[in-house]
């Protein structure tokens, strides 16, 4: 188990993502150090797949940037290794599974180990799939961060009693990207999670605004934005730096204090 | 869940209340025999069935080996084997109170069989096809709008096939409540493959019944072709237990297995997790999916069906592959031999008949499976021949 | 050899000894029981019938009339009645001891079913074609070269449909002694339309058991399009004696019957004598013979099968004409209704099944033929909504 | 029953044919009246047909360059009241039944014997199918000149016997057309004839060279000549004239003596 859950202690967190190698490696290490200095206390990188089921156009796309730019497992261990030498903002990878897989389970998660990466969330691994690789996670001192969707239901209970780290909790059915109105309870949805569980919840798909950090602040333990910065790095390329380090500058200081 | 090591459900969290549901409901209905008989019902009043076991004489007297029957799947209402499935999940679908149907598409086959059972079924359909498939099919496009559906070209990743499914998949954990994901092949997570099995099944039951009708025997050899592998499960799945038929998966070998431009997933590909399974794909060491390249385009896949996997691990079926320009070869040669005009798909099937009958005795039996017609390929078989047929 | 004052023998002389040879054998042969049992194990075998009789339910219910049952002969190997006929003309052709079978053929059907017969007999094939249809419908050229046949682009007279059987006639008085003139229709000289009317009979005598054994009754209307009328006949030939069964053949209308781009022989014909038949045909006041039009290339000719004016005059049947705009909603309807795309051709009796049935009460049953399936028709049909599928 | 027989008595007899109104009706009022003076003993005058079963392409196309200038069935008889100011040479029409049966089969025949026209070639009315025509035919004094083909066989008796005015004997099987060769054996087709009536046979269909004519005319009692006229007219067109003259004249001349 990591220090993931630490990280929730004190503060609401806001939670940063971003995709490996977009638009090369060298601006992504930029990127995440910016979003560190900015005020994220996680960083979630995106080690891109070529065929991302969960994710929207505007992740797609940056897949597709970082493709051009070489991006590979071995590559992206790289970039974070470059990470480490300037910060040591908790990081998780969100990827799919057969890229860990076809790495090894128990190689992909020693490699996290060393690196440093805390946590893994992996959108095509449900509950029911998780026992492969949780044996490798477990002995590596990596998480396993579960979704927690809308339609999850009766599954809530035997997936958060599971989960370490954190919880990433879908505010929304579908796909990744940036949306207006979130109609989900999100409410009650953490309460079911919370009834079972202290593993701190962050509210990702959707979440772009400080309003939304503001008012899904108070009903989790964190917010995770992902398209937002995907756009912003789309729109500013590799000068994107201060521009997200403002932006998570104003998401942090509107979540709600603990 | 699983085939050996194979199957599986690897699919987002937001879609597995939806596939517990489909599973109980499947579960249930499967051995329904209200459900089973309006299926039957519909296979032998609407998609015509029984399929005809056809011997092919001439075939059989050519060759001078084994004695050759095909499997007519190209009969149906439609023109493939597509339909049998189609409409075992759109029933199933209708069963659990669901109004739309989604479903992917390559060519448009099995976008055209949605969208026909949808019509029949007066049900919602939306199909997913990749731009650069809208832009070659325009005129399945415009056969699936005739039977109203609303079709979607996708513009991400590569536009096509694989990427296809990736945006069903998106849009089905879109919208989950009123919707179900006709799956086209025997693919995707448990139970889609096993549901693809059970209602592509109806091949060999059929095959199994009325060549012991016909001749008192059971084959000595199925073939039929892989891509994602419905035909060919259907084709095997009630002779699995017959330990002396010998099962030929006959998968698309493009320019050759040997080369890059291929979709011969079992002697090329390696384990791996994709579309809700685990089981062979056509990859990159890293576990990238693989663009994959065949003339046919229902072979057209990178992947397997799980349990065709599980096949060819336990050696209980041998995978075989046929270049395109062997199953051009057998297309032509079906055509002018018995006044078929079967699809590319299955002429890969029947290129690998054309080497094996040759190997076996002529009292021994070879059930092909033809998986459909081949209208649809003349056009591009005259243009892998150079011949103009721009009208 | 009459309907009637209708048919005859109109052809030359060089042929007269053939076509008493071909009458002498086709009487001997069509009582002859082994004859029979080719023939029919060849139609169900090989043709893939019994053909389905549809219940059309969800278009009873929306025109809310009479119960409208579909003759599906869509679903016949290569997709249209004509192969019923095709087959009983080449096998009395082997059995006479011919090795050659030519044929003409407007769009294409027609010599597409004469190939694939010729290629399962392993005979010689010959297929006769209007230059302007061997270039609107070059797949279709294509479609018969792959399957063994030599197609001849008929380039005098206006280059269509009825210049190519002017041409096939032409080709068969030339090479009389090993070659069999398989016509594609119920026309020609006698026994010709009664070959047709026999072998496509089948339709009419499945469809009545089929009928019979389902609701115990017999329908009270037959629908069925006309050009030259095989299928039409087919539909006809075993109701003809119960007079409760009203039979309605459907014309097309082409832009309509008071236009002069029309098909509809018998509302705007006047008997004549052509193609070695005494018939009914459009044609000037001198009796040249007119150029024809249809959006349906198989309803387009000028003339109508011998039993068909017979029928007409007796008042036994009634003919009535459809536009292409009727046919084209038709085809859209069914497609969208029932999930069946069916040809232009059959769809002129679709649209007059639209009309007739709302007029009658909901316990008279109607049987329309689909004569064809409409894939051949998809591009066309865009074409005339104004969609570009040019792919 | 006509004068066409007589034709017969004392010299083998040379047959051309034409079709009315190609390339216009004045040229070929001028074409027969050539073919006459040249030696022709018959002119066979072609009424064009839209869709003519028996005839080859040259013939064909005369047939469209007739229709380009007019042809209809009115427009031909008018040629032949024409043609009879300035030759009384013997007419027949070769026509397809269509044409006579929507004129009126009574109507027709009154107005060729009003016209002199003494017979009609019609290659689509076999024997069997004459009952319908020929009763008007008798009455009007217009023979019904039937064609015998290389497989009329058992047929031929029955056939000839019913001829008037002379039997149209085709060479070869086909079309209208020149042949280079003609491998039918026409003199025991001949015999078959001669054997039940004594009405005069011409030979017709790939005829077109003097030599054909000097070895024909040994056979048969007359000789038809189609196709290659026609193509003389396809080339020089209304100054045709003489053309046709000097080759009614060669052909007439390599006919042998009675």
């Amino acid at each position: 188990m990591s220090n993931l859950k630490q990280v929730f202690t004190d503060e609401k967190a806001f939670i940063a993502f971003v995709v490996a190698g977009d638009p090369n490696f060298d601006a992504t290490v930029d990127h995440i150090v910016a979003l560190a200095e900015g005020g994220a206390d996680i960083v979630e990188i995106g080690l891109p797949f070529s065929d991302p089921v969960a994710d929207g156009p505007v992740i797609q796309e940056a897949d597709l940037r970082a493709f051009a730019a070489g991006a590979n497992t071995d590559k992206v261990f790289d970039l974070v290794a470059a990470v480490r030498q300037r910060t040591q903002v908790p990081l998780v990878f969100l990827t799919y599974l057969n890229l860990i897989f076809k790495y090894g389970y128990d190689a992909f998660c020693a490699k996290c180990a060393e690196l440093g990466v805390s946590g893994l969330v992996i959108p095509d691994m449900p509950y029911e799939e998780r026992a492969g690789l949780a044996p490798y996670a477990d002995q590596h001192g990596v998480d396993l961060v579960p979704l927690i969707t809308p339609t999850s239901g009766d599954r809530i209970a035997k997936i958060a009693k599971a989960a370490t780290g954190f919880i990433y909790v879908v505010s929304s059915l579908g796909i990744t990207g940036t949306r207006d109105e979130i109609q989900t309870d999100l409410g009650s949805l953490v309460s079911q999670i919370k009834a079972v569980t202290d593993i701190p919840t962050a509210i990702g798909f959707g979440v772009h605004t400080p309003d939304q950090a503001a008012a899904l602040g108070q009903v989790a333990d964190g917010v995770i934005v992902g398209s937002a910065i995907v756009k912003l790095i789309a729109e500013h390329g590799d000068q994107a730096a201060p521009y997200l380090k403002q932006y998570a500058h104003e998401m942090k200081a509107a979540l709600p204090a603990k | 869940g699983r085939y050996g090591t194979y199957g599986g459900q690897f699919i987002p969290e937001t879609l597995m209340s939806e596939i517990e549901r489909i599973t109980a409901a499947y579960n249930h209905y499967k051995a329904d025999p209200e459900f089973l008989k309006e299926f039957h019902d519909l296979l032998n009043n609407y998609a015509n069935r029984p399929s005809l076991l056809y011997f092919a004489e001439q075939m059989t007297a050519d060759l001078g080996g084994a004695q050759i029957y095909f499997k007519r799947e190209d009969l149906n209402h439609t023109g493939a084997h597509k339909i049998n499935n189609v409409i075992g999940q759109a029933l199933l679908a209708k069963r659990m109170g669901k109004t739309r149907l989604i479903a992917e598409t390559g060519a448009g086959q099995h976008g055209v069989a949605t969208a026909t059972i949808a019509a029949l079924f007066n049900m919602d359909c939306e199909v997913f096809m990749g731009k650069e498939d809208t832009d070659r099919q325009r005129l399945n496009v415009y056969r699936m709008e005739l039977l109203g559906a609303k079709v979607h070209a996708v513009t991400t990743g590569t536009q096509v096939l694989k990427d296809a499914v990736t945006a069903t998949m998106q849009e089905w954990t879109r919208r989950v409540d009123d919707t179900f994901y006709v799956m086209g092949s025997a693919v995707g997570p448990y139970p889609f493959p096993q549901m693809v099995h059970d209602f592509q099944s109806v091949i060999s039951k059929e095959a199994k019944q009325q060549l012991l009708q016909e001749t008192g025997k059971l084959p000595d050899a199925v073939v039929a072709c892989v891509g994602g592998g419905s035909n060919a499960i259907g084709s095997f799945a009630d002779f699995i237990d017959d330990p002396s038929v010998k099962l030929y998966g006959v998968e698309a070998a493009g320019d050759g297995v040997d080369t890059d431009r291929t979709a011969a997933t079992i002697e090329r590909g390696s384990d791996g997790i994709f579309h809700g399974m685990k089981s062979i794909f056509l990859q990159d060491k890293h576990g990238q999916i693989d663009k994959v390249y065949s003339i046919s385009a229902g072979l057209d896949y990178p992947g397997i069906g799980p349990e065709h996997a599980a096949l060819a691990k336990s050696g209980r079926a041998e995978y075989v592959g046929i270049t395109d320009a062997e199953s051009v070869d057998a297309f032509e040669y079906i055509a002018k031999t018995e006044g078929i005009i079967a699809a590319v798909e299955s002429c890969h099937a029947v290129a690998y008949v054309e080497k094996l009958a040759p190997t076996m005795r002529k009292d021994q039996i070879i059930i092909c499976t033809i998986s459909g017609r081949g209208d649809k390929d003349v056009a591009s078989i005259a243009k892998y021949r150079g011949v103009d047929i721009n009208e």
